[in-house]
């Protein structure tokens, strides 16, 4: 396929189908509607289920009903959404339902703002719902990324059982660059019929499936949060995923950045550079696994004398960064929260403040 | 052709609503407890019953059933 | 290399529209292309803008605050955004609407009465694609046989309109070039 | 004449964890002998509520999900939407559908999804203690209206079959009771043509069943079915609320109406 | 006679973030109007939507508040009990009150909360671009109804007015419209009606008005308001559904039926 | 006053009403629908308000709008009750409104149980709504002291304008112990005319209030965020809380522990100094902020050698202690989630394997 | 006494809702564009008017007014 | 010191109630409580059963593995517990509904017909507090002065049943004397 210039929540959309996910329903909000916009009409031509569902909550039980009676289903969202999805996401892990999530975040807390935004983080990876639950979170820095991060994420959420969620904010959903769809990230469903609702006689079977998060048993539930900690350990061995950049040589400064706020800080590593300085990136491209061993070690380098977390937030992901370094170097947060992307400019001056 | 009536004592919770819906007054409570903790119901009156199993559809842990059997005796 | 343009006008004016069509005449010639757009207040009427980044390298930072050239089609865009374009840009006017007059001399103006031109042509709805090639006659950043495809393109779903637009755009070079 | 009379073939044969003289259990017996009537057992799913019923499946033998308090109407949905092929239906508690879950029920119902809900009112919250439900009687005492309920202060009870029933959209929509044998009989073949009206993908279809809570009503399982008569029944008539036939007429009469 | 024309005194003498022709603003007018005729600024609490008229608090001048999409009854309830002596509206929109928000109005009108509730319905969503909404009209087109409505796959569209009516607490429910004069003044008197409900402690008020959104109708304003003549009002009719007065009958009807 | 032998639940009811809240929202949710039953009768009794809301989503906002209207008012609920109330937390920070939140935390994820549980520390902690919202979180491990915590949040709540959060499990819900209510702990509710919606004329006032958290402007709402987090690192600054247990001598083993899970750990400890094993206990009583430096500090400690994090839940607390300590000791974690609490002896055999 | 009708041009975003509603078809749509972009609505034939404030009702954006003045003239 | 007693039996048999008087007891008389309930599924039916800790320093861990003492109301709560109960302890058991003996013989057995007891005094439904007061009768944790103002006390909004209930204590206490 050749590429083609889309938005990045039609990449999105279009991505789920190319694959194989043909159920889709969401809640409009801005800024990620069109992904449900453009699924109004190309599900029709694929034979796919498009519904707009009366609230977020509802959504996020619609999935869980789809995705339990064992078909491929996605949702799209943003950040007061998920919110609203965050009991039903706790549900689903809790079921062992894989599904997928997708949140183009907006400025919070509240009604917050439209504009782009990464201060969802803290939810996405860690509290999202009550209880032992987790997400597997990718977060995307292009709308080619965000697209091969889609068709990677179904699979992924089969593979564990597990919700997957893409953690996009809204400039990646509303940006237009070009896309391919890689032939080799379309999978095909998983054979669900050893636990999905999905009819006794489709299994040949006579006993039925159930599908619960319901353990009253103390010992049962405890064994319940053993297998899915075990899942959560598995990602963690299994699926880190990020990018290094610029780290080949001696650099001073190590940035932690993920998403939109990573292209702007390579922009600003790529300045730097002609003025002499030498920054290392490390990207996340999941968020949860993190790659915890890799920004300990590119920050142990004996040149990198600081580590700067840089997001569009109030500092949430340092928190992580902090954790993962275990005192190997000192870390420090920058951030804007609220729209305003902070500018390749405002880099350069922070690290250049800092070495 | 026989009729069994039938009274699963330990699943029976002695709610009594069987004994209250039976229109030939067959049923009472029994005085014994079941393993539940339960006084089950029991026919007092068999010999009323009319087989019309209106105790069966009130009965709400369907403990009690009405079979047939090619037999002399109920098992 | 990096360019990036920044087209500006009130909702309606089909701003968003010709930034696509430069986007993606851009990719089509093999160029790194991103088209950014303002998806400000979920709500009417105010000032619609979008950036379109065009470059030999993979484009980093979306975020631009000097772009390298300016389409302007009404008067608070061109005084938001004109003392940001680099020094030696190409800053379009839609003089139709803006009376002023730029007061640098280290970018290239070109001002052009796309409205007009455009009902000229047939239609005023037609003035975006106008302004649209006019710019890319006076900037080349991607040759117009490129252009004039994309612009075909975009409205192949609505064929009645490929005349029209395709008039508009002949209107919009022949002026550039005047 | 003599009537034979057995555990239907899709319910487990073990005892369940309801209250004696709950009439969650006749209810539970209904829908399992409408799955054996229409012989869909293999087809089947049922969604369990959050309430006392939230563990039906350990009595009704077919595939089930079980919901989140409130949501069954949206798994439901999406269920039936991605396998319609599926007979689907949601087992839900008067708190459960009434409260909390009022909007995903209302807009299920609107929606005309093609699954049948099974709406079990005992006007209280069973399986947290005996709070008061939108559906619980005015001055009726609960632990969280220790004086009764003031209707002046909480408003009167809801009728969700009449609720529903104002909607366009759905097709069968009835109200009946198990707490009398009499009673039984005619909630049995409402049970079955909700399912039927399903099976031919004609309408959403919903029974309110008015049930009993002896336990939270602190009454012995034969007072509670006679308080449930007495005070109940009047206030929530039994019989139907729309039938899809009478719908085909209003569907044509909201045509005319529309653009 | 001639006669004299201000904008209201609670209302900011400001320019609006509506769209030409919205009717948005004339509701918000009406509002500042009935604000003006009780004198009620100083102890009025508004609630604004997420909806175009999330920020209705930058034109009408009391205190405010800003609820999340559809919570706004929810708002209201909390205000208005905890200080009974304010006069309190929540001004929602139809995706906002009759979706997302479906079981916060339910429940608040049942409660029979005394707050006064502005519905605004245009039949689809305006702030997020033009979504199909509950109250969007069969085959009409949207961006996510891109074919039309379809009643066979989503159902008739919803009548808020009618649904909240068969409720036994709600006292004034009415539907009206702002397209033309000869029913502006209509509403107008139905909005200050609802205020002096709340005034007198009486009920639960709720004024629906059928309102334009030509931008996400692909309308101009004329043809917008026309259309609303046409297609919305023989479905959406106008007029009281409910007035306290017929309550307090039904009240007796339903202590006599119940416990 | 004397001592009353008290539910948690009761105790936790009876503080509010002590503290000067006099208006509640809920909804009825196993292990706390007692609150909820005391209060029906008793806020008759004090001329207060009582409403039972018809959904966690709804209470939120009646707690949202009461607060906004500025009284002082409160909720309690269980762990799927607070995913629902999440996106309504993160519109109170937002809009900076002050309200007490109380959870009584059961096993999840989904409906998982009704015993006591642990695992919502991260969503109290970080992700209870999107955006950048932090609640003040405190946990008791008494019923008397959740009772003083109650009385303590109502004015932190107002000093920040946030909401607080008490997090309890389970036991501390449903156990009695004897509890007084402090009278130097009552206080009155603070001034809130210069935000509150609570009348023009109330205020004396011309000019009018608005409660919100939309900020369309991407300054404003940085603004907004920087004002946040300026609070959050205030509460870091000062409202730290833990109590530390057998720290004074020489521990080979420091224990991390709060709540009900935290006094198992002191019987295990006391256990362990009768055989010759010193063991120290920091357990914080506020989860955010945490007691960082305490914790760092303790563990630094030389005869300490490692750091157990026990909780009741998969492994959630044990990140913020990895963070906290920057590498100075290890950090293991030790739990169960589900209803079965871990038991002395337990933790005795876990500490013995681990010296 | 005068009675003074005003529309104000900058409040006024050209809807033409009034222009619809006039009973006296006073007003008119002007084609010059205001500071929003708008093109205003004016009274082309103020004579005919009757003051009968139909327009102010309509006006979504209450740029319409009629005010009395104890002067001669309207400011 | 510490001791901690288990209350078992079925739902209804006012298990709660009886363990909730002897954590009151033990306070008046100044001793540190916890009074720990199973809070189990949420239904009906099933065994209930709570625990009551009493102890002269603050309460550790809430959850006991091996408590001092056992009052066993039936059979199921006799059969999961007898096994856990300390050396030493008490194990009074109701043998109006449970016919078996303990095959422990380090324990103080007391068994006693409660519930016939009960009855004799006026009513079946004092059995609980007939256990009660024998147990405290045997075990002397509290003195029965102390448990007798607290059952006056627990019964203080129901004045009527007060009678019933003192002489059901009188007779536990007796019968647990003889
Ligand atoms: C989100 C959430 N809120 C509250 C609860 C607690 N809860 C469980 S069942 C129930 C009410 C059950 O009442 P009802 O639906 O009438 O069913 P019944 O037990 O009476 O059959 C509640 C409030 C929960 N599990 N989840
Ligand atoms: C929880 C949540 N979901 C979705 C949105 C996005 N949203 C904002 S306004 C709106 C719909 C507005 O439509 P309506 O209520 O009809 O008001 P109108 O704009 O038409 O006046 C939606 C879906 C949101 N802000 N919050
Ligand atoms: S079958 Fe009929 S007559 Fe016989 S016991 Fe049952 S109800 Fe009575
Ligand atoms: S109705 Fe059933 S459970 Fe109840 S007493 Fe009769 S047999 Fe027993
Ligand atoms: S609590 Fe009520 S509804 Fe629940 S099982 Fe018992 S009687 Fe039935
Ligand atoms: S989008 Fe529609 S509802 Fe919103 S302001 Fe514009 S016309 Fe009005
Ligand atoms: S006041 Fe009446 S006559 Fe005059 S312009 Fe307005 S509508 Fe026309
Ligand atoms: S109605 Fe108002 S906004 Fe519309 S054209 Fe007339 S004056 Fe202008
Ligand atoms: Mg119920
Ligand atoms: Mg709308």
């Amino acid at each position: 396929m050749s590429k083609v210039l889309m938005k990045g929540n039609e990449a999105i959309a279009e991505a789920a189908i190319r694959a194989g996910c043909l159920n889709y329903f969401a809640y409009p909000i801005t800024p990620q509607s069109e992904v449900a916009e453009y699924l109004s009409w190309r599900m029709t031509e694929v034979n796919g289920v498009f519904l707009q569902g009366e609230s977020e909550v509802a959504v996020s039980y619609m999935i869980f009903g789809a995705a339990g009676a064992g078909v491929r289903v996605f949702t799209t969202s943003s950040s007061p959404g998920i919110s609203l999805m965050s009991e039903g996401i706790s549900y689903l892990c809790g079921a062992q339902l894989p599904a997928v999530f997708v949140n183009i975040m907006r400025g919070g807390p509240g009604l917050g703002g439209i504009l782009p935004s990464q201060a969802d983080y803290n939810q996405a990876t860690r509290g999202v719902g009550h209880g032992d639950c987790r997400l597997l979170v990718m977060a995307p820095a292009s709308v080619q990324e965000a697209a091969e991060m889609v068709m990677m994420a179904f699979p992924l959420a089969e593979k564990y059982r597990n919700p997957v969620m893409l953690l996009g904010d809204g400039l990646i959903g509303q940006m237009m660059e070009p896309v391919e769809f890689p032939d080799h990230l379309k999978s095909e469903p998983s054979n669900k019929d050893s636990w999905a609702t999905n009819g006794i006689d489709h299994r040949n079977g006579t006993t039925r499936n159930l599908v619960r998060s319901l353990f009253l048993d103390p010992e049962a539930l405890n064994n319940n949060n053993l297998m899915l900690r075990a899942k959560y350990e598995r990602m963690k061995a299994e699926e880190v995923r990020f990018e290094a950049y610029n780290t080949e040589g001696d650099y001073q400064v190590l940035i932690v950045s993920y998403g939109t706020m990573s292209r702007v800080c390579k922009t600003a590593i790529n300045a730097l550079k002609g003025q002499g300085v030498e920054v290392g990136l490390i990207r996340p491209q999941t968020l949860f696994p993190f790659p915890d061993v890799a920004i300990r070690e590119a920050a142990a380098k004996p040149s990198c004398r600081t580590v700067l977390s840089i997001e569009m937030s109030m500092g949430q992901m340092v928190d992580d960064v902090e954790r993962c370094l275990h005192g190997v170097r000192p870390v420090e947060w920058y951030g804007k929260c609220g729209g305003e992307v902070p500018t390749p400019e405002e880099i350069i001056d922070l690290v250049k403040a800092s070495v | 052709m026989t009729y069994c009536y039938h009274i699963e004592t330990d699943r029976c919770k002695g709610c009594g609503l069987c004994v209250a819906v039976c229109p030939k007054k067959v049923l009472e409570l029994s005085t014994q407890v079941n393993s539940m903790g339960y006084f089950p119901a029991y026919q007092a009156r068999p010999e009323d019953c009319i087989l019309c199993a209106i105790c069966c559809t009130m009965c709400p842990d369907v403990a009690i059933s009405i079979t047939e059997t090619a037999s002399d005796a109920c098992p | 290399m990096q360019s990036e343009v920044m087209f500006a006008g009130f909702g309606g004016q089909g701003i968003m529209l010709i930034g696509k069509i430069l986007a993606h005449a851009a990719m089509e010639e093999g160029y790194e292309v991103a088209w950014i757009p303002s998806y400000g207040p979920e709500m009417r009427g105010g000032t619609a803008y979008c950036m379109v980044v065009i470059g030999d390298q993979p484009i980093g930072s979306p975020i631009i605050k000097n772009p390298s050239h300016l389409v302007a089609m009404n008067r608070p865009s061109l005084q938001k955004f004109v003392s940001t374009i680099k020094s030696g840009g190409v800053v379009m006017i839609n003089s139709s609407l803006i009376p002023d007059d730029v007061q640098r001399n280290d970018v290239d103006v070109l001002k052009l009465p796309v409205v007009e031109i455009a009902t000229d042509t047939g239609s005023s709805k037609a003035a975006n694609i106008v302004a649209l090639a006019a710019f890319v006659a006076r900037s080349k950043l991607v040759p117009l046989e490129t252009l004039k495809r994309c612009i075909e393109e975009e409205f192949q779903s609505r064929p009645k309109l490929i005349p029209l637009n395709m008039k508009a755009m002949e209107a919009g070079v022949a002026a550039a070039n005047k | 004449m003599a009537k034979l009379f057995q555990r239907p073939k899709s319910m487990f044969d073990v005892s369940t964890h309801y209250c004696p003289g709950c009439t969650h259990g006749v209810i539970h017996r209904l829908v399992a002998e409408a799955i054996d009537a229409l012989d869909i057992r293999g087809r089947t799913v049922g969604i369990a509520p959050v309430g006392c019923a939230v563990m039906a499946y350990n009595y009704i033998d077919c595939d089930f999900q079980e919901a989140a308090h409130g949501r069954a109407p949206a798994m439901a949905t999406g269920i039936k939407r991605v396998r319609p092929d599926l007979m689907v239906f949601t087992y839900q508690g008067d708190g459960d559908l009434a409260s909390i879950g009022m909007g995903e029920i209302v807009h299920a119902a609107n929606r005309g999804e093609k699954f049948t809900t099974i709406f079990v009112n005992n006007a209280i919250y069973g399986m947290t203690g005996g709070q008061m439900a939108p559906t619980t009687m005015p001055n009726q005492r609960t632990t969280t209206s220790p004086f009764g309920r003031k209707t002046e202060e909480v408003g009167m009870p809801i009728r969700m079959a009449e609720l529903l029933a104002t909607l366009r959209t759905p097709g069968y929509i009835t109200r009946q009771t198990v707490i009398k044998p009499k009673y039984i009989q005619k909630a049995k073949k409402a049970i079955e043509r909700a399912f039927v009206y399903q099976m031919e993908n004609r309408c959403f279809s919903f029974v309110e069943v008015i049930s009993t809570c002896p336990t939270n009503w602190g009454m012995t399982p034969k007072d509670a079915v006679q308080w449930a008569e007495d005070v109940l029944l009047p206030y929530y008539p039994l019989g139907d609320q729309k039938t899809p036939d009478s719908e085909v007429t209003e569907k044509q009469v909201a045509a005319a109406g529309a653009a």
